[in-house]
């Protein structure tokens, strides 16, 4: 399927569905600036790693799952996790470790985690949710059920022996695990292909029998179908898939990282190429109101802006909350020390 | 009762576990064959490959995939098959494991069982001898149990597979064929509890896995010349039953803590600082802990040895305690 | 002498040392554009990229490869970002750096340095906020270093990458920022040696890394209540200086250790059972820790906080240390 | 170059050359077959990992590096060690654990080593040997130096992480490594295909760009050849290069395993492409006396019969040793508790 770039969307565009794409997109731009605002205002306490420019990979993943179905993400995470579902008020409330967060303020950014969304986390190390996707598909499997499992992680986490461990372990169990490697083409402060021998992530799961493909990660038209595609034929059994998806993060690495070490054309030309720009330019083409297109933004706007006003009213958690959820037996509620 | 091995034992226990709930399975390395020592054998033929399951030599992702499949409904059993190679693996039994639950404030827990077996069994070297329960202690979110006895390993690995807490279960290589008595019914051991090997009022032998069997033939040895050696097997390294300890210490005002592992920082390092805080008035002899020095353990019989803790250095850890020189000016 | 950070103290001694041998080296993700502290600023500049090199996001080849590079006659300077990541190289440090030259029987040594940033910062959260000091003090082989002001970590660094050893090498991270004098001249800190940061007659603090700073605020406000504290920062943990601890227990006949890293098994525990273990007689207290609770660490501030150990706390605990009612009946 | 299986040796063959093969795998053989006497008579006391049946590739590789190249090998190490120049004396010895072992008795068998041939140590942790090599390449290209490793590992060690890392390292260091994987087919008592996705080490390897071969391990010259050409390339600066070799491993996994979970008959069919034999037949053919060829034989099983007797002569290690050369800084023969 085509973008507008490439001679205006496909006849049959679904506009119902692409604008709830673009809605989705809309609101984790928004999310992701008013998190910015709230680390500016000192709400925000720990890092965050914006997902800003890679909306599309977000919506186009977690829009073809079901609720029931899994999502393993990474430290730059807020995109997923709002698509996949999450509240986006329990999310900012997370970020500012208030109560009422998704995990009580125990998370923050990095381990935020919706469970009743089949979010089951972040994860502050490179590369470790991709063994957790994996065993989270064998436990699936073992009890003969439906769902399926995605795993996002970034081109950086391709050179760490989890996911070369886990792909092949997804393969041979024959596992339901849609693998999706968000290339953003940095790795912190590193240009990813200074650091990576050979294609990236698609050739390498290629090499171990895994079907692969690469896409454009800012044509959100072209990867809610190959998205779909590919959740269609893991869902049929028929094994693990992975999508190896350009894209570009606009901010530095983390909220706080300027990114002097880019080219400023580089990042122009990225910001040329938004993905959600061009979704509503193709909605635009195929005849949806300006007005609603808009409204999608506007709305996405006044709605994080009610969650970053409400999360900066929450109360902290109690301090004793740092006692539980620890463990059952050996609970530190009865002896810590 | 019946005697058994303290392998038959363990596999008694999964086996049971495993016919009990269907949500407990069990992966690692070579499991189909009965796995390195032979604790799985006959498992794979009586539940399936898919719940007695083979996988690639792949240490960080057997743990990996068991926190997966963990924290999404079932009860994995790793096998790590040495202790040593579970460090291919410490980022997922510890920064992932362990933390989950807390990371995520409680809404998903971790029932995993991580069995590692521990210890020198012979000229096995510095890559397949190690003990680092110490280690695991220290890590907030894991339980940590080293059964000494056959009754113990069916005992308290039922237990550990039917706790919600990811558990370090450590097994001793030295032990497996080890002979005990084993009910019959059903038995599970809880988890904390230690367990009084042998009485005694002169002072309080405290230790674990390997090293009880060591203890309670030094403390023979010591009966023969009037020392009377309460003996006591810890079991459960978190949490470790404190109160029989601080009770036991209480009446024969001496301890010695007994470990196979480094002494420098090994968990015996825990239990004497905390006998001295708690207890130190009352002691009439410092606290003494017994360990191995540190250094790697070696191949070669006369080498290895220097790092095993024997009867003889026991008794004379324990005379040296109990000796009218270590009491205490008061 | 002149007013620097515990940051540039560390690129200090890194680009000294580079200058002073050519075989010295470092490894480690992102150093090119100054690390993710800033601590390696300027070096890749000056040195080059060979000898400063970026490095895949691989923690066990970059510690693996160390290895290599230590065996193969290089000094590799090991950048693990986080000490949490480090656990992603634990076979290597612990199986690999550790036993090499043991294993080998004496054939060659491993001098690497891992540099592995270490403690709480703020709202980092449980996988970014660890201490593990008390494991690589447990594992033979391994030199165990961690300095608590901007000279020692000049000094100790340096000694660290002239050492034969692996060295783990812990900076805290909440102390890049933080200044003090450091020499104009070279500067060497000898490894296993104690600086007695104040001297005290009623009560010994031993502590090290980011709670040397919280130790002092906490004697000068005990000194103003009239206890005169001696805080002893140990800045190295294997081999620690026992002489200079056993001389100043034996002095105050009272011991407090403090730590940020977790209590249970923490390296506070080798410690108070050593001192137990020696000066029994000579304790007018009991010998006491205090350290965090075991639990992970969160993210939301007043969950933090919990883990954390402040100046009142340990106030709390010096106070109780030498009050009278802790003297022990005698 | 083809076996005489194919239609006879190559009229150029070598024979100089190849005879010193044929020796250095009798010598393998010799050498592994009193090991397991050793082991059944008690001297040997921890495990054995024999490599009967893939003498050709240790001779293969490590006649074809210099003495000041660098190996690392595994657990099933013998035959490189041997290969590589160490002292069959020494490695018997350390076997028993005995005084003038190579390691003085403190490693064994899984933790053989000789620096003095370049034999920088097998290992007792699965993959973990290539991060290591990958480490000495990198040390030797820092000191311009113009030495190459060469690095060997099982087919089960592709499944591990360090696989990935390693290999991705070296080829975008661009070092000095050549990597060798020995497939027997087996990993411990399972069958590697089953828990291997894909082809194997050299798709992978050519995954990240690492130009691979798959070659016969049984065909010793075809081996001796492509491991010519391969070490050549390394040398000639041309990075990294990996040969997956197929070979098959005759005895169990260790001396203590009777491998019934083995088919008989593909122990047979492997038994009859023994590539000691195949050897000895292709130098028959290029008319090398069998008066020759059977002292290659005899006199490598004289030598090891020497070996084995003067191991078992030989005194035990001071146990004062065991607190030697663990560390300069908190030596423990200093302080130890
Ligand atoms: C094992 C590990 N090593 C290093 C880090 C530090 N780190 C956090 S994010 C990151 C870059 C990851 O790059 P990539 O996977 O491409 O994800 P991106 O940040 O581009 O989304 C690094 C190095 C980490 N979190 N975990
Ligand atoms: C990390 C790790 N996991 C497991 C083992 C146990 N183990 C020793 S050898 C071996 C099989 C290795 O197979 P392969 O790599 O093919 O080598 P081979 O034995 O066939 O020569 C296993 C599983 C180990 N030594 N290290
Ligand atoms: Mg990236
Ligand atoms: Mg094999």
């Amino acid at each position: 399927m085509n973008g507008p770039a490439d001679g205006g969307p496909p006849p049959n565009l679904d506009r119902e569905r692409l604008l709830h794409h673009l809605d989705t997109m809309w609101r984790i731009r928004a999310f992701e600036e008013a998190a910015l605002r709230g680390l500016a205002d000192g709400h925000v306490r720990g890092a965050i790693h914006p997902s800003i420019g890679q909306e599309a990979v977000a919506t186009a993943v977690c829009l073809n799952l079901a609720r029931a179905d899994l999502l393993l993400s990474t430290h730059r995470g807020h995109g997923h996790t709002l698509a996949k579902g999450a509240d986006a008020q329990a999310m900012m409330r997370e970020l500012f470790g208030r109560e009422g967060g998704t995990c009580g303020g125990k998370g923050g950014s990095m381990h935020i985690a919706d469970f009743s969304v089949g979010m089951l986390g972040a994860n502050g190390v490179v590369s470790a949710n991709i063994p957790i996707a994996v065993g989270a598909a064998h436990a699936i499997r073992l009890r003969g059920g439906t769902e399926i499992v995605a795993c996002l992680f970034g081109d950086g986490a391709i050179n760490r022996g989890p996911f070369l461990e886990g792909l092949n372990w997804a393969k041979i169990f024959h596992l339901p695990v849609l693998f999706v490697c968000e290339d953003n083409g940095w790795s912190a402060t590193t240009r990813t292909a200074d650091l990576t021998a050979g294609e990236g992530a698609a050739a390498r799961a290629q090499s171990l029998g895994i079907p692969a493909q690469i896409l454009d990660g800012n044509d959100a038209l072209a990867l809610d179908e190959a998205a779909r595609a590919a959740i269609d034929d893991v869902r049929a059994g028929e094994g693990p898939r992975l999508l190896h998806v350009r894209t570009y993060r606009i901010t530095g690495h983390t909220a706080a990282d300027a990114a002097p070490y880019r080219d400023a054309a580089e990042v122009e030309a990225w910001r040329g190429r938004d993905p959600i720009r061009r979704l509503a330019d193709a909605l635009a083409h195929a005849g949806v109101d300006a007005a609603r297109l808009e409204e999608a933004r506007t709305r996405a706007e006044a709605e994080m802006a009610d969650v970053l006003a409400n999360a900066a009213a929450a109360p902290w958690p109690a301090p004793e909350a740092a006692y539980a959820d620890v463990q059952d037996i050996g609970d530190p509620a009865v002896r810590a020390f | 009762m019946a005697i058994t091995t303290y392998l038959a034992a363990s596999t008694r226990a999964l086996a049971e576990e495993m016919e009990r709930d269907p949500a407990v399975w069990a992966l690692g390395e070579d499991l189909g064959r009965g796995g390195v020592f032979g604790q799985y054998k006959g498992l794979q033929q009586r539940f399936g490959a898919a719940r007695i399951a083979d996988t690639p030599i792949s240490e960080a992702c057997i743990m990996g995939a068991a926190v997966g499949a963990a924290l999404a409904g079932t009860r994995p059993v790793v096998e790590m098959r040495f202790s040593d190679f579970a460090l291919c693996a410490t980022d997922e039994l510890i920064n992932q494991a362990a933390k989950a639950r807390f990371m995520f404030g409680g809404q998903a827990k971790v029932p995993l069982v991580a069995r590692q077996p521990v210890g020198m069994w012979r000229s096995s070297a510095a890559q397949h001898s190690q003990s680092l329960e110490a280690w695991y202690a220290h890590v907030p979110g894991l339980v940590v149990v080293a059964p000494g006895t056959p009754a113990d390993n069916l005992g308290l690995l039922k237990s550990a597979i039917r706790a919600d807490d990811p558990v370090v279960y450590l097994e001793h290589k030295d032990l497996w064929a080890a002979e005990g008595e084993v009910p019959d019914a059903e038995h599970l051991v809880p988890i904390g509890v230690a367990d009084t090997a042998r009485e005694g009022r002169d002072l309080t032998i405290v230790t674990w896995s390997g090293m009880r069997r060591r203890c309670l033939e030094a403390a023979g040895t010591l009966a023969a010349e009037g020392i009377e050696a309460e003996v006591i097997d810890l079991r459960t390294l978190w949490p470790w039953d404190r109160d029989r300890v601080l009770a036991s210490v209480e009446r024969t005002r001496r301890l010695l803590v007994v470990h196979e592992a480094v002494t420098v920082a090994g968990f015996g390092a825990e239990i004497a600082a905390f006998v001295a805080e708690h207890l130190h008035a009352r002691l009439a002899a410092p606290v003494r802990r017994l360990g191995a020095p540190r250094i790697p353990v070696a191949y070669a019989p006369p080498l290895e040895d220097m790092a095993r803790v024997s009867p003889e250095a026991i008794v004379a850890a324990a005379r040296a305690t109990t000796a009218p020189a270590a009491a205490i000016a008061s």
